[in-house]
């Protein structure tokens, strides 16, 4: 007979647990709150792609070779203060800036640049664009501390793009020494940059905190002390916390504009942000019947309203987009105009026509996935309304719905060719473009295409190896052309994304480039 | 006592075991997390490179015993997309999760006590329906649903707490009042018509007889008889706290377990839920042990039993 | 010498001054209760003939129109649209089929399965029992809604998975409180008649246990149909309920909800029916269990 | 006979049920004095316990309410006393000794818990003074190692160990009036011949008067000075034991007195009183026993019977007793 342990101990803890409650810092004015949908992976900008791990610390917190200008796709010095190109165009020379220190003290030399990109070819890499760094560079050479020399295997034009936001994330430089001394794991859990903040802490799922260092030439005095990023991944409370003044700014949805605006809380819209473009999943040998008739693609084209959907779906943050895969800023770069008449009218009954001539008149099933994205909360209800459209001329959709997961690997395994998937591409510039464009229609080597054209396929293999800018215009021009007159693609919209923010923040210019909310402009004290 | 302690604990750990097999047979069944941590442009060699490195390549039984074998020494492994020990991660996100199940557990006795009490000492009256019909309410909703209108309404508009995170101890009441409500119900019902049964007792009426103020009849004689089955289900209301949640710590933006199996799940991130689904079931375990013990303490019947 | 005690004799008269019984007397029947599950019930049958429009008709310039008695509201669509423009009272009508389907059909396959395993465990006892009652130990630990979120991610969300989903774990509650019943039964002297007068398992099983584990399936049953409609409901929030476009109570709730302040109708009308429906199978369970079997109170 | 301690006049309660309004007590008038034991007979449902519950005001709520009648306590009028009032009277001047042992101690609580209970609220006794009192309580029911007992809790007692306790909670004060309501029934003979005699020996030390419900007619022939009888919420008879055992006047009485089997008696079969048990919510207009009562007459159901004297401190309400010509 034993008597049990003292209750009072259990009830002890039942209090302690009850009471510990953590009490947080008081948000100061000095700091600034954002607030993201998403949660980041973590913090090495070479073993990470998804872009929420970027727009919400790394951007502030490293420091690329050169930016892009706030607004343009103009390249422009950043760590590096100038660069050369050698007559061959096989050589880039990068002068980097003086004086320049990561958060632990050390210097940023030539041999921290040379760390990055190698570790962002490396086999650890998961970046989006490894594979291309890998086949292009021959070798990084640093002859002095404050000089690195990037040696291309060919000519190429592209080299200070891709080291820019243009893609991804592998331009950031980490600390080669620290990350040496005390492993991958550690900086990943305590990561050094040399950006205008510091990492503080992390607590996974709630927030990421950080510090600003007293100047730095991006910035110069900060305005703000610290940067804290919440991350919410419910809107509504993310928009109760605005309204509370507990977050200056937020992700918003489109459709929770007009009551915002209504509350007079200012809104910031990153401009075509990106282009949401609808695929059919292509089976071993391409396009599957019936969609490999043209007219079946023309027709399941003519049969959406983009401007209702543009309006409805997304309450007026869109406008309907006229080619597939148009990645609309480089259009201006290469020299494409779009005209009116690109533009796909609605048009239900000819389409239906459409069909009858093509055989299928009587409709046939197709299978359209549903999902949501990051940056595109509309998701689901956006493959219903297309959906709905596409009934209206007799074809016999089945809505599936998945988590993109599952979508991905329906695709790349081209296990149910015909069926419908889609993506919020992000915006980019001409480099970045092509980049797209060879991962997404370049059929000769990758899983991930949505496109299969032999002409397509014989104009991007020229661009990989052209280096006259107007040569290479001229053949990005002719793939848009031929991918938007065999229609291989549904271009819907392009979206523009909100940002809501406190009354008491300001002018600012979110910018359109992926990855970056040029936090830098709030965070300036120039 | 001692017997009837250690059999419950092999219990637990038998019922532990089964549910090993389960989820790493489920965590498996989820696809290939690869295809998320890998670039789309990945190369078979890349996968299989990547494969390998993560261990995923050696044969199923191999992986789950040696998942067995360090779960116990509690090294979960590393999270296949933060690239962390998954046990790091627990950490983190468990003392957030128990705080607010023990919260939220506190809400729902502090409304099931009164309710419970007031029900079944006005049994019959339209204090007792209504009484009911509130704890109901709470299990008729749906929490996300409850939790979105709290958080527009409560925070949003009248501005009178924290919409999300944890920011201090006013951040645990409106997800605590969520989850609270959603058992208020079931505790109430057994509360009331404990208290209904033991109210009738003959001990109750001798009580009476006696001469006892009525609140101490209540509240004394009656109270702690009826406690008896609150207490037994503690440790399923505690488990329908945990579960249920995943759904307020997403709506509450609340850095819990259930958002670590969330993710985890969405990213096919096997270890983590392998862990979280292990913990959680641990949990639940420890508090039914505890609940067995806490039993004994109030039912001297059961103490010196055996 | 005292006498045999009267009382052994005593006509069974209802003793009613002595000792009220302490929940059952005086509570009516829950009129309201069962008027509100009928009135869903036809409203499911009849679906077809009651609903004004079909429910995935879309029309995206009519979205969100407000129901007929609020400003901007016609009789078109009596209770307004929701964001694709179709019409929510054909797909309120159409989800109560869905949903209460849902929950009747998981209950249903949840409670023969429990009831079997704890029929059987509390019949055999010994290790039959300890193996069965760890399986269900096991089973109670893993929570429900991770289980279909994981199948959601396997093998896709569906209106079966969910089903399968939360019937899977839902039956070790059934098998807990029907072995515990059964526990009790075995030791009463029915069963040992039943014994000696040569009955075998089975028919032990089917014709003397079972019939006695019926009051508190029952109650069981109609508790569970609200909280498996609720469970539904929380699995569509997180993307692993019912899919779209099926109409389900659940889903609709789910997808309206960024529009609580700004239309209120296409979350607040479907939540006022699962709310509606829930609390009546609630209050009815109440009921049954307090007239049923006051002995039920952990249910 | 001396003063009396108790004495109840034309006492009604009525019991609000769905069946409708049961009269559980219909006009029931006694007294009990000093050291005097009354025993109340009647099956169940007859209306003594809620006679005895009525007395201290502890009926069934919200559904039954005295409607009328007196209760005075040593002249005290109880019907018009404040409930707090009555809560000083409970216990401390009228105690009672419930059915069933098994179940009238809390489970939960030590035996020492609930009997210091009242000692400390009748005496206001703090501390070691109170156990030691406690201690001498026990004692006093002669149950053997009070301190040990102290700290036993209910199950670990016997039920005729369980049942002392009661009684001696029931002698804390001690009261003027103790009720036992079927004290004995759930015992072994015996331990309920014990019982009987502690009970009687508590009596006589503490004068109490004692109303004793019981269906046992053989146990009021032990211990009962007078036996009144009751049938659906009246009382039907009351005289002296002797009286009622050897001269039973009212049918129902003397049905109840055959069906007692006599040791020795080789009877076929049992007396069983004829007929259904009166439905409560609907009595007849009559004498309610008329329906089963085997001497019925026309009048009986018609109209009810008053009291009519039987014998020497007898009363019987029967038709038959009605003087000549009445």
């Amino acid at each position: 007979m034993i008597r049990i342990t003292n209750p009072r101990t259990l009830i002890g803890a039942a209090l302690l647990a009850a009471g510990a409650l953590c009490v947080a810092p008081v948000q100061a004015a000095t700091t600034l709150v954002y607030c993201s949908e998403g949660s980041p992976e973590g913090f090495q900008p070479q073993f990470f792609t998804t872009g929420t791990t970027f727009d919400a610390a790394s951007v502030p917190m490293f420091n690329r070779l050169v930016e892009f200008e706030i607004g343009t796709t103009n390249v422009i010095p950043a760590l590096a203060e100038k660069w050369d190109v050698a007559p061959d165009g096989k050589a880039y020379t990068f002068h980097l800036r003086k004086g320049v220190k990561f958060h632990n003290g050390d210097d940023v030399t030539s041999e921290d640049v040379k760390f990055s990109l190698e570790r962002a070819a490396g086999k650890r890499s998961t970046t989006g664009y490894a594979g291309l760094l890998r086949t292009m560079v021959a070798s990084i050479e640093t002859p002095a501390p404050d000089r690195v020399v990037i040696v291309t295997k060919d000519p190429t034009l592209i080299v200070p793009n891709y080291l820019s936001r243009a893609l991804s994330t592998e331009g950031m430089v980490l600390p080669k020494k620290y990350i040496e001394a005390v492993g991958d794991d550690a900086f990943g859990r305590k990561p050094v940059g040399s950006g205008p903040y510091k990492f503080v802490e992390q607590v996974t799922g709630s927030h990421i905190r950080l510090a600003a260092v007293d100047n730095h030439w991006r910035i110069g005095a900060p305005k703000y002390k610290n940067m804290v990023f919440r991350l919410v991944s419910e809107e509504t409370t993310r928009i109760a916390l605005l309204r509370r003044g507990e977050v200056d700014v937020t992700e918003v949805s489109r459709e929770r504009v007009k009551e915002l605006e209504k509350e007079s809380y200012p809104i910031h819209f990153r401009r075509e942000e990106a282009v949401l473009t609808m695929w059919w999943i292509l089976g071993p040998d391409g396009m599957v019947p019936p969609m490999k008739d043209k007219r079946v693609r023309e027709a399941m084209n003519l049969a959406v309203d983009r401007a209702e959907i543009a309006q409805s779906i997304f309450a007026g943050s869109a406008e309907p987009a006229p080619i597939p895969l148009g990645l609309s800023w480089s259009f201006k770069e290469i020299g494409l105009k779009v005209t009116p008449d690109m533009q796909y009218p609605y048009d239900p009954a000819r389409a239906k026509k459409l069909l009858a001539d093509a055989g299928v008149g009587g409709g046939f099933s197709l299978d359209t996935y549903a999902y949501q994205l990051p940056g595109l909360p509309e998701g689901k209800a956006f493959a219903e309304a297309v959906s709905g459209y596409w009934e209206k001329i007799g074809i016999k959709v089945k809505l599936i719905p998945v988590d993109y997961p599952a979508f991905r690997k329906n695709w790349v395994d081209r296990k149910t060719p015909g069926s419908i998937g889609y993506f919020n591409i992000a915006n980019r510039d001409w480099m970045g473009t092509f980049a797209l464009l060879e991962k997404q229609a370049y059929s000769p080597s990758k899983p991930t295409d949505t496109v299969n054209d032999p002409e397509v396929d014989g104009m991007l293999a020229q661009v990989m190896k052209q280096t006259d800018r107007e040569k290479i215009n001229a053949l990005m021009r002719g793939v848009y052309t031929r991918i938007r007159s065999e229609h291989l693609g549904m271009p819907i919209v392009y979206l523009h994304s909100p940002y809501a923010a406190s009354k008491k923040l300001g002018k600012w210019n979110p910018g359109s480039v992926m990855y970056d909310l040029f936090f830098d402009e709030l965070a300036s004290g120039k | 006592m001692i017997r009837f302690v250690v059999s419950r604990v092999l219990q637990s750990l038998v019922a532990l075991a089964i549910l090993s097999v389960v989820v790493f047979v489920l965590a498996r069944a989820t696809g290939d997390p690869l295809q998320l941590i890998l670039p789309m442009s990945a190369t078979p060699e890349e996968y299989a490179e990547a494969r390998h490195y993560l261990g995923l390549d050696r044969p199923y039984v191999e992986q789950y015993l040696s998942f067995v074998g360090r779960a116990v020494t509690g090294d979960f492994g590393n999270s296949l997309r933060a690239r962390r020990p998954v046990i790091e991660l627990i950490q983190e996100r468990l003392p957030n999760s128990l705080r607010l199940a023990a919260f939220a557990m506190g809400i729902s006795l502090s409304i099931a006590f009164p309710l419970g009490i007031l029900a079944a000492v006005k049994k019959g009256t339209g204090l007792d329906r209504t009484a009911q019909v509130i704890a109901v309410l709470g299990q008729s909703l749906p929490t996300f649903w409850v939790a979105i209108v709290l958080v527009e309404v409560v925070a949003g508009r009248l501005q009178w707490l924290p919409a999300g995170g944890n920011q201090g101890f006013t951040s645990y009441v409106l997800p605590g009042f969520t989850l609270g409500w959603f058992v208020v119900a079931g505790m109430m019902r057994l509360l009331r018509s404990g208290m209904l049964e033991v109210l009738d007792s003959e001990y109750v009426k001798l009580a009476r007889v006696k001469g006892v103020v009525e609140h101490r009849v209540v509240w004394m004689h009656a109270l702690k008889n009826a406690l008896i089955p609150v207490v037994t289900f503690a440790g399923i209301y505690f488990s329908i706290l945990v579960t249920t949640a995943i759904v307020v710590e997403t709506v509450f933006a609340w850095p819990g377990l259930g958002r670590l199996a969330y993710e985890g799940i969405s990213s096919r991130d096997f270890p983590v839920i392998q862990a979280v689904v292990l913990t959680t079931a641990a949990i639940v375990a420890v508090v039914n042990l505890s609940v067995d013990c806490l039993y004994a303490v109030i039912d001297p019947r059961i103490r010196h039993a055996r | 010498m005292p006498a045999e005690p009267l009382a052994d004799r005593a006509l069974p008269l209802p003793d009613v001054a002595a000792r009220p019984d302490p929940a059952a007397r005086g509570r009516r029947l829950p009129v309201v209760s069962l008027g509100i599950i009928t009135i869903f019930v036809l409203v499911a049958i009849l679906a077809p003939l009651l609903s004004p429009g079909d429910p995935g008709e879309q029309s995206l310039r009519n979205r969100f129109k407000p129901p007929v008695w609020m400003e901007g509201g016609s009789s078109r669509h009596l209770l307004g649209t929701d964001r694709l423009g179709r019409d929510m009272l054909s797909r309120i009508v159409w989800g109560s089929r869905v949903s209460l389907t849902a929950g009747v059909v998981t209950v249903l396959l949840a409670s023969a399965f429990g009831a079997a395993v704890g029929l059987v465990a509390g019949y055999h006892g010994g290790t039959v029992d300890a193996v069965l009652m760890r399986v269900t130990d096991a089973t109670m630990s893993f929570p429900v809604i991770l289980l279909a979120l994981i199948l959601a991610v396997t093998v896709g969300p569906s209106f079966t998975n969910v089903v399968v989903a939360i019937a899977v774990i839902l039956w070790a509650r059934y098998a807990r409180v029907i072995r515990g019943q059964v526990l009790t039964l075995m030791g009463l002297d029915f069963i040992a008649q039943a014994r000696i007068a040569g009955a075998g398992a089975w028919r032990i099983i089917t014709r003397h246990l079972f019939p006695n584990t019926l009051n508190t399936l029952v109650v069981l049953v109609t508790l569970q149909i609200g909280y498996v409609i609720i469970v539904e409901a929380s699995l569509s929030f997180l993307g692993a309920g019912i899919p779209p476009p099926t109409p389900a109570w659940g889903s609709m709730i789910s997808e309206g909800r960024e529009f609580v302040t700004s239309a209120w109708w296409v979350s607040g009308l479907p939540g006022l029916a699962i709310l509606l429906v829930v609390l009546a199978f609630n209050l009815l369970g109440d009921w049954l269990r307090d007239t049923l079997d006051p002995k039920l109170r952990q249910l | 006979m001396s003063v009396p301690v108790i004495e109840v006049h034309d006492l009604r309660t009525h019991l609000v049920t769905r069946w409708g309004t049961i009269k559980a007590v219909d006009g029931v008038s006694f007294s009990v004095a000093e050291g005097e034991t009354l025993g109340l007979v009647g099956e169940s449902g007859s209306g003594k316990s809620m006679t005895c519950l009525s007395l201290v005001r502890l009926t069934p709520r919200p559904a039954s309410h005295i409607v009328g009648g007196s209760v005075r306590l040593d002249g005290d009028e109880l019907t018009t006393k404040t409930e707090a009032e009555m809560q000083r009277i409970r216990g401390r001047k009228i105690a009672m000794i419930l059915q069933d042992p098994m179940s009238s101690l809390n489970p939960v609580f030590s035996v020492g818990m609930q009997v210091r209970e009242p000692l400390a609220m009748y005496h206001g006794l703090r501390g070691a003074t109170l156990t030691e009192r406690a201690a001498a309580l026990l004692a006093s029911v002669r149950i053997p190692s009070p301190a040990a007992r102290l700290r036993a809790f209910p199950y670990q007692l016997s039920g005729g160990m369980r049942q002392r306790v009661v009684g001696a909670m029931a002698i804390a004060a001690p009261p003027r009036l103790l009720i036992a309501d079927e004290p004995t029934t759930s015992l072994d003979l015996t331990i309920q011949a014990q019982y009987l005699g502690l009970l009687e020996e508590l009596q006589d030390r503490h004068r109490l008067a004692m109303i004793f419900i019981t269906h046992n007619l053989g146990i009021v022939s032990r211990i009962c000075d007078r036996v009144a009888v009751m049938y659906a919420g009246r009382i039907v008879e009351a005289g002296p034991v002797r009286r009622i055992f050897t001269a039973p006047a009212h049918p129902y009485t003397q049905a109840l007195l055959e069906s007692i089997p006599r040791l020795g008696a080789r009877t076929e079969r049992l007396t069983a009183i004829e007929g259904q048990p009166p439905d409560l919510a609907r009595l007849p207009g009559g004498c309610s026993f008329a329906p089963r009562c085997p001497q019925v007459m026309d009048r009986c159901r018609t109209e009810a019977p008053p009291e009519f004297e039987a014998g020497p401190g007898q009363v019987s309400r029967c038709w038959l007793r009605a003087p000549a010509g009445g």
